[in-house]
């Protein structure tokens, strides 16, 4: 058990994990592990760690001042699958090199980052995946 | 140096109700606030403010921590005779302002 | 001399006539001022409600006191309160000696060393925003008009390049708001044009005036990016293209922006 | 200044500057209880006082309020006070000012501070020792790229 969680430790500990991009999604877990939908929900509401109702708007009805910059996350689980989320949610660049959304699990290529937030993504992968969970409950 | 503007008008007929306008540079810190050490940061603001006409207090304030910084305050008074009027300050920390303006009454 | 009330009704014509000569060319630019509520935009028109005039009353009483081993004051040669009118209007300016642009804050502390033989005074101190505030609202009301100077175009282009460039953890550049997003709404904020016409400014936010620099500083901040020098070249390029990009627009310092 | 002390990076979130201890609100009932102080348990009436105020707030730092009453301001009939409560700021009750027959009207304007959207109470006292109310319902909006405290 003790040479598991070390091994983990070490996985996390670098900056980011590696990710296969197969067509527009990465269909495997950051963590290996499923996210938890209520954890994702309260990173996607704040705006200080998810950030996302700056732009989005969403299900969120106790929020106000939802930003109308992107689409509603509403129904994102019906547009999506899940492997297409993640890759959205991780750098959805890739996919649309203007996007205006910042890359949430990648820390190549960006210039002048805040060296309080060097070489740090800005969700951990645990994070990501809770964020695709709760994403997923939203089919409608 | 604590820096004030003050507009009164500078004529006005007798019975007149004349509008003034103060403002005085204060940064009214609330006493609620952490500072970058994590410490709350002491509370400093203005706690009174009153303004002396033709020898009465015409208008008077009793300012907290909610009142906004560099504190704006507007009132009403009647034009009774040329004079001046007196503006005064008070607060945290020994802090004493007074400015003071002249007006002509016809 | 003319009086206050005098020059504060000719100031407020003056951004009326440039706006409307504005709106009859349908220029799309938008000042910030136009996307602020009532109540903000009320605070801003009256001096004796506006806390920014705080500011430049200090910098009425810096511009009169003598400083420095030469013991000069700013007054002793740019008397009265015209004296300046325009100048923050045409700021950054190229400056020879140095080759590169430098804003009117610098050119502050240039008058500061050379002729009031003084210190510089800090980017961003209380004096130095209050002279530039002091100095800009005489321009009030004035077009945005800088130098047509060729020495000034590749500041102009590296700003505009800057201005494009996408930086800080959040992977965002200034075009991708203020550009491509304006108008639109940031949570709760409407996202301005970025004209730089109010500066320095009284922003609510901060409870004091503060330079176009400190905006650009928050911005960047705000994108998790790592901010510049404030006496960076990458600033006044900046500056210098915000200003060529407003061209024509009314200043209105100081302004009041939330 | 280290990271962990830098309040930066929000892009939304003034409230923490304004406000930041979330136990130290009041609440509607402290507001009742502050008001109750100032009138002695006598009955307010509703009317005569106008409270104006945005009912959208840019930034709470800095709200412009203005309170109005309508008296005829005579040495007979006069507004003796004005007074603001609230009831999500750590303090109900924002201020008082005294006014008299030489204000010829019972006008007051000034800026407060709020950290969140909620109801303003104006309530004047009368030189016939009654009280009168106005209320507003105010939203605070989030100011966007807010600075770290320096």
């Amino acid at each position: 058990m003790r040479v598991v969680l070390l091994l983990v430790a070490l996985l996390l500990s670098g900056p980011v994990s590696a990710q296969t991009v197969v067509g527009d999604a990465i269909p495997q877990s950051l963590t290996g592990e499923p996210g938890d939908a209520a954890r994702g929900r309260a990173v996607v509401a704040n705006r200080q760690v998810g950030l996302c109702l700056l732009c989005h708007t969403g299900p969120f009805p106790e929020e106000r001042f939802q930003g109308n910059l992107a689409p509603s996350l509403s129904g994102a689980g019906a547009r999506w699958s899940e492997g297409q989320l993640r890759l959205r949610v991780v750098d959805a660049g890739r996919l649309n090199p203007a996007t205006i959304m910042p890359p949430y699990y990648r820390t190549e290529g960006l210039e002048r980052v805040a060296r309080a937030f060097a070489g740090k993504p800005i969700l951990s992968a645990a994070q990501v995946e809770d964020v695709v969970a709760f994403l997923m409950t939203l089919k409608e | 140096m604590a820096s004030v503007l003050v507009n009164v008008p500078k004529t006005a007929k007798r019975g007149e109700v004349i509008e003034i306008k103060t403002l005085i540079a204060h940064p009214m810190e609330t006493g609620f606030r952490a500072g970058p050490n994590g410490r709350l940061i002491p509370r400093d603001i203005i706690t009174r403010f009153t303004c002396v006409y033709d020898g009465a207090e015409v208008f008077g304030l009793t300012l907290t921590p909610a009142i906004a910084a560099n504190p704006f305050i507007a009132f009403t008074t009647v034009a009774t005779q040329s004079g001046t009027l007196v503006f005064r300050w008070t607060g945290d920390n020994g802090f004493s302002v007074e400015e003071s303006a002249s007006i002509s009454v016809e | 001399m003319r009086s206050l009330p005098a020059i504060v009704s000719a100031g407020a014509l003056a951004v009326f006539l440039v706006t409307w000569a504005m709106a009859q060319t349908a220029d799309p630019r938008r000042s910030g001022y136009q996307e602020m509520g009532a109540s903000l935009r009320a605070m801003q028109d009256d001096d004796s409600a506006n806390p920014g005039m705080l500011w430049v009353g200090e910098g009425r009483a810096l511009w009169a006191r003598r400083e420095g081993a030469a013991g000069k004051a700013c007054a002793d040669c740019h008397a009265g309160e015209t004296a300046m009118a325009g100048v923050a209007a045409r700021y950054p300016a190229f400056d020879a000696a140095t080759n590169r642009p430098i804003d009117l804050g610098q050119r502050v502390n240039r008058c500061r060393v050379e002729q009031q033989k003084a210190e510089p005074l800090a980017p961003e101190s209380r004096e130095l925003v209050a002279l530039s505030a002091f100095i800009a609202r005489q321009s009030r009301g004035q077009p945005i008009a800088p130098p047509d100077d060729p020495r000034l175009r590749p500041f102009v282009e590296s700003g505009e390049a800057l201005w494009r460039q996408r930086q800080g953890q959040l992977n965002l550049s200034c075009a991708q708001c203020h550009d491509d997003n304006a108008g639109g709404r940031l949570a709760g904020a409407t996202i301005p044009q970025g004209h730089p016409t109010g500066y320095p400014i009284y922003r609510l936010e901060w409870q004091a005036v503060g330079s176009l620099k400190r905006r650009l500083r928050n911005c960047l901040v705000g994108m998790r990016a790592e901010p510049y020098a404030y006496d960076s070249a990458e600033y006044a390029a900046l500056e210098l293209y915000l200003m060529s990009r407003a061209r024509g627009m009314a200043m209105e310092a100081p302004g009041v922006r939330p | 200044m280290s990271p962990s002390t830098r309040r930066a990076f929000v892009i939304g979130s003034a409230i923490a500057a304004v406000m930041p201890l979330s136990s130290a609100r009041a609440t509607p009932e402290q507001m009742r209880k502050a008001i109750e102080a100032v009138t002695r348990g006598a009955k307010i009436n509703t009317g005569k006082v106008t409270l104006d105020i945005p009912p959208l707030v840019e930034n709470g730092h800095t709200v412009p309020l203005s309170v109005t009453v309508d008296s005829p301001m005579t040495d007979a009939d006069h507004v003796r006070a004005i007074h603001i409560f609230n009831e999500n700021n750590p303090q109900p009750h924002v201020l008082h000012a005294n006014l008299g027959p030489r204000s010829g009207r019972a006008l007051l304007s000034t800026r407060i501070k709020l950290n969140a959207s909620q109801r303003i109470v104006a309530i004047a006292e009368l030189s016939d020792g009654g009280f009168w109310s106005g209320a507003a319902e105010v939203v605070v909006t989030l100011a966007a790229c807010v600075e770290e405290i320096v």
